[in-house]
């Protein structure tokens, strides 16, 4: 048992540390979400110099060797900085899929664009009728000859209006909900019967609605089999929980950071409130979340790569500290802030609406409770 | 004790549910508060103004509707159980009162109608950047100059300010003593030069809230309402009056039965959300804490109709009231699922806007992070919690 | 809409008051309690003389006609005093039950012992696997010429210790959840075949598990019929409910404000404990807590007589409120009462203990928040 | 950052396992602890300070065992999941750190031997009538006389002290300065004149915690640890050691076994309650809370490890801890419905004494009744918060 980081992660933080505090300082951050695009594709360009877009892949792929720990490390910084290039779906979801289930062609056809920062991929799975069951997919995947065609609807994919190419979840064989024979795809952007309709989000990220219309794939397009294609969604799914609870870290401690700050300076009643026994009790409640949030992140990318059973417990537990925890500390970082809390010119509202997204994102409070009972 | 309703009432609540459904403008039912227009905001009032039911909660000789508690309490349920846009509060809620309570004759003359007919938007100019909770902070000063009052100072959270025609403003004229001893009760004309309105952006993408910035305004002594030095009395007077409105029970039940409906349509696993255990729960849980305010509300009005005024016990009613409304918004985002996630405030939306999701989706999200606000407005819920701890516990 | 109390209701309460002050102060409550016998009967026949046990019933039946707005007015009275005799059970639910139900030979036969205080009444409807649900209900009563023999235990049976009748719950017919089939059947304590295993409880009452062996009973025994035993228990509870609504309201109204008293006279700091920001707070959430604890024990307590669903849904609703407010004030006053809190020796862990019993009396939170949302 | 255990690591926990299995007093398997005497207290105490394993957390000079952190991880963990009665806490983990941090070498050589054999009893003399969350407010003096102090005062929450030898003791020597600064660290023998022990009886019906009079008690000077009027330093040396401690992650999840087994024995409607969703959520709630709270004290234990001390983070695992406690009783208790009501105390049950309802259900009310204690002792939850806000958050 060893809770230490490595000297390669300390150094892995400080050197995303540093890029965030002098590249994506708030003003930085809030004109690249009001542009047109929405990203910055030099922001992601230095990314793929930086070497981020590589840590988490094999040396073979290409990769810097890193695991679950050196992602956390990665995503709890740039959740400090509320960064909206899509890491987690080009990275951790996608590439992760890539790298633990596709085929060698497959990675050699993919990954060089990911880790190289060509390619921005988004992960389309969840459909307008599924809420938060991977498993309920409608879009159909029809032999035809070697390959496939798709039909359906992706809901709220994200960075989609972004992405190169995605991976779609269709269903091969079977009924609405079976677990069995569902495939994933992976599928150009630019493939003729793929369209989007695209969309900011409340937290300043882009998604889309995409629509597959008799979308032609090639037998190799399948990733694994028809068998696994839901065990391998849901295990990256579990992979981006442990990605965005270490996101969720930055936000916390930036948002507790924040108040006790502002609890200090602002004055009212010729004292400063954090002078206030009722607002010390509700920041140490905020703090407390915080630092049972760090714990289950930790637990949970620990165990990222044990059995499926622990893999699931562990995901399902600590997205519901995380979903607990992100709202209470978002919702009393804006009510001590007053009406300032209130206000887009403040970071602190763009922290809590993405903290909000995160509770629905991979499931909520009583998705993951559900889950873990189960499990 | 006795809950029934009586047959008068039951007359009243049929009629006035007839009035509202053969009167209240077409194009604006089911419109979301963030859309509406100066005009959209005046139609309905405009309409009861005619009818003579703008202002019920008024002493009849001002324009009352002379109504038992009972049938005031039944019209708001019929109101918001129609779903209407209720009259602008600043100037029926809050400054009516005010006027008829500590105004002159010729204030009593020029104001009062213009807040009934809408012909006079106000908008309540008290918060300052460093006079949040500890409202007697505040910086505003206005200096006696001849018959005039020159104003200076900056005002902030001024809700509707950019529609309004005029403001009714605490301002200090007083150095001396207790900060709540040195401060006034002004009437500002906004189109005074001097007076400039900034928009103030919030979280949820609405523009509802303003700075507003006085510079050397200029306005006629016969504005004050009340003495000079005392607006802390009419200040803290208002207060208590815009707290006992803000339970908000009605509104509340029409709200739950909205995500009621919302989570019938949501499929889990194929079955509506509203059959889930832990859904129907909190739903049950938010209509049992929703049905104590409503009777902590009608006690309160009761023992008010007895000539008691509401006392400190009605920050119960703001608290709960404003915890209930949260935990709705809350709930009703969470029914949506992943679309509660599309961003599309009022202010971006162009002609060719087209809803991403279910209907019932839109806005859910922002009408969440929206009212996040009503726990800090209004005295905060902490400051509420003080008040109770005070006056009522003697803490 | 009247929320007020009549002239009547007024000088009935201050009676109770002053009878409860007088005669019923802490060290005296304790000692009944700790005395052999638990209860004191002398208090028992004060109440008669009093009038107390005649409140709730009709005039042809010797009452003052009253109710239930008048019972909800004694329990609070009662509550504030934590009076242990059995005014719930001899009075409210079987008083209620043959007021409402028996028939006129019936109501003749037991009415006056219970009006003139000669009698004690317990309700034995629960039994060991029974939990919440009046209806699962496995004691047998099987038709034995004009009579009936019945067989089975009855569980936790408040009052039993000192009763003289029961009515107890029995099944004619059906399975054992069966909604129809069971009766409803006045049993003397002394018949043969009737023994009581008796104990204190931890509210300061008194129990029994009662056991049934071949106790033969007359047909006259059975209050209405087999088919309708279920939803006159079920109303019973109901006004059991309402009843214990607004015992609960006196003990939250004392802990309440022997609470506040102790924090403005007890120092730590060389200052009132009273004055630290997080007590005042937590003194006003009890407050909030009773004062919607007192909306919806009026609530329910005037709409027990509409018809049953709109009833079942208004008990319901309140006791899932006393349930929580009553949790949360107890725990809270022991809280700020810091160890004294915990001894015996006040009545704060009194008031405290008996809260705890009234959130399983009659179905707890959950079982209550079921039954509102399928009603 | 790794959560597997070494080989080392399992052939450890293997050996402790064993150890328990084949050690442990066969009679006090599941004891209730309000049943225990003195002997039984003790019993497996002796066991332990046989094989030299009592003391873990002290440093091996002074008898500690040399284990890891993760080996006292383990040794907690196979202890409560086996459901042994604890060293008893007066000697090992309060005073014994106390005398071989501030104790001179004849306190050493006389206190420690005691402490490790369970030949003498410890009990703590900290808490007052007017002393208690202040607890540098507190009031008993000592004067010095001779080679005596003469002692005179009134101590309370005094755990367990109807069996004790010795007690250590907090005394005002000094009326100067702030209040912390005149307090002294005092051992004093039980069985001086001048001492009487009076029971309290708790709402749970137990007597755990005594008063404590003290009347012209006379100690040897020689008892006095550490510097007259620096005992404070001691005191809060002393606290901060309890709070680790307090955490309790091992016994809770033994109790969540139990609370589990519960539920799948009674029934609701003929169907387990574990299988109820309401209630299979609540245990989920506590696990997920359990499991966040031992990677946080995992993550105290490793800074501590590395030369850290405890710091005032560690009042999390205080806070926490005792929530997590008190959730888990009620739950249990709330689990066995009706059968939560009969009230059998341990002071009064005789020989032919019954159980009433499932043998499960025995005690869980007097258990949650007692268990609100937890929030109260040992500073209150409310006091550790004022810790973490002023030494943690710098408020």
């Amino acid at each position: 048992m060893d809770f230490s980081f490595t000297e390669e992660q300390t150094l892995l933080r400080n050197m995303v540390q540093s890029f965030v505090q002098d590249n994506y300082d708030f003003d930085s951050r809030m004109k690249i979400v009001r542009s047109e695009e929405g990203m910055s594709r030099e922001i992601w360009g230095q990314f793929a110099e930086l070497g981020l877009l590589a840590a988490p892949f094999s040396e073979e792929m290409g990769g810097l060797d890193g695991g679950p720990i050196d992602i956390m490390v990665i995503m709890e910084e740039l959740g400090r900085g509320l960064v909206v290039e899509p890491y987690l779906p080009t990275v951790v979801l996608c590439g992760g899929i890539l790298s633990r289930h596709a085929s060698a062609a497959q990675q050699e056809a993919n990954l060089p664009g990911i880790l190289g920062g060509e390619h921005i991929w988004a992960l389309a799975y969840s459909e307008p009728q599924s809420r938060f069951n991977a498993g309920d997919v409608l879009t159909s995947a029809k032999a035809d000859g070697e390959g496939f065609v798709l039909n359906g609807t992706k809901a709220v994919v994200a960075a989609a209006p972004w992405a190169d190419k995605f991976i779609v979840s269709a269903r091969i064989s079977g009924e609405q909900r079976d677990r069995n024979g569902i495939g994933l795809f992976i599928v150009d952007k630019s493939a003729s019967g793929v369209s989007t309709q695209d969309y900011p989000t409340v937290d300043g990220n882009r998604a889309s609605e995409v629509t597959f219309e008799n979308v032609a794939v090639s037998g190799d397009a399948l990733i694994g089999d028809a068998t696994t294609g839901l065990s391998i969604l849901e295990e990256a799914l579990d992979h981006g929980i442990g990605a965005i609870c270490a996101e969720s870290l930055g936000h916390m401690k930036s948002l507790n950071d924040a108040t006790v700050e502002y609890c200090k300076t602002r004055k009212q009643f010729g004292v400063p409130i954090g002078s206030f026994q009722v607002l010390q009790h509700r920041m140490v409640d905020m703090f407390m979340e915080y630092e049972q949030s760090v714990s289950m992140t930790y637990m949970v990318n620990m165990k990222l790569s044990e059995g499926e059973e622990e893999r699931r417990k562990a995901a399902s537990g600590a997205k519901v500290q995380i979903g607990k925890s992100g709202r209470f500390v978002g919702q009393e970082a804006v009510q001590l802030h007053g009406g300032m809390g209130m206000t887009e010119e403040l970071s602190v509202g763009h922290y809590f609406k993405r903290l909000t997204v995160i509770d629905t994102q991979f499931g909520n409070v009583d998705h993951h409770l559900k889950r873990f009972a189960s499990a | 004790m006795d809950v029934e309703f009586t047959s008068e009432d039951q007359a009243f609540r049929a009629e006035a549910r007839k009035f509202i459904e053969d009167n209240y403008p077409k194009h604006l039912i089911g419109a979301d508060r963030g859309d509406l227009s100066k005009e959209d905001f005046l139609a309905w009032h405009k309409i009861l103004a005619e009818k003579g039911w703008v202002a019920p909660s008024w002493p009849e000789e001002f324009g009352g509707t002379g109504w038992t508690v009972t049938q005031k309490y039944i019209w708001n349920e019929e109101s918001a159980a129609f779903g209407t846009i209720p009259p602008l509060p600043f100037g029926i809620a809050m400054l009516g009162p005010v006027i008829y309570t500590f105004g002159n004759q010729a204030q009593k003359d020029w104001v009062l109608p213009g807040i009934k007919s809408g012909e006079t938007w106000w908008c309540q100019g008290y918060s300052e950047p460093g006079a949040g909770s500890d409202l007697a902070g505040l910086k505003t000063r206005a200096v006696r100059d001849g018959d005039d009052y020159i104003v200076n100072g900056h005002k902030i959270w001024t809700t509707l300010a950019q529609h309004a025609d005029w403001m009714f403003c605490l301002v200090r004229t007083g150095a001396e003593g207790k900060p709540q001893a040195g401060i006034s009760f002004l009437l500002i004309d906004m189109k005074t030069p001097g007076i400039t309105v900034r928009p103030i952006i919030t979280i949820d993408g609405g523009h509802e809230v303003n700075e507003v910035f006085l510079e050397d305004v200029r306005v006629p002594a016969e504005h004050l309402v009340g003495e000079e030095n005392k607006g802390w009395t009419i200040a803290k007077f208002l207060l208590g009056n815009e707290r006992s409105g803000i339970a908000g029970v009605a509104r509340s039940k029409k709200a739950i039965d909205r995500l009621r409906e919302i989570a019938r349509g949501e499929l889990e696993d194929g079955a509506p959300l509203l059959e889930s255990s832990d859904f129907a729960r909190r739903i049950s849980e938010l209509e049992i804490d929703l049905t104590a305010l409503e009777y902590t509300e009608l006690r309160t009005l009761a023992s008010e109709s007895k000539g008691q005024g509401p006392g400190p016990e009605s920050s119960i009613l703001k608290i709960k009231g404003t915890e209930i409304q949260q935990r709705i918004t809350e709930l009703t985002m969470e029914a949506v699922g992943n679309y509660a996630s599309p961003w599309v405030p009022q202010l971006d939306r162009g002609d060719n806007y087209r809803a991403i999701g279910p209907d019932h989706a839109e806005g859910v999200s922002q009408t969440y992070f929206n009212t996040r606000k009503t726990s800090i407005y209004g005295g905060s819920n902490e400051i509420q919690r003080n008040i109770i701890a005070k006056m009522v516990l003697g803490l």
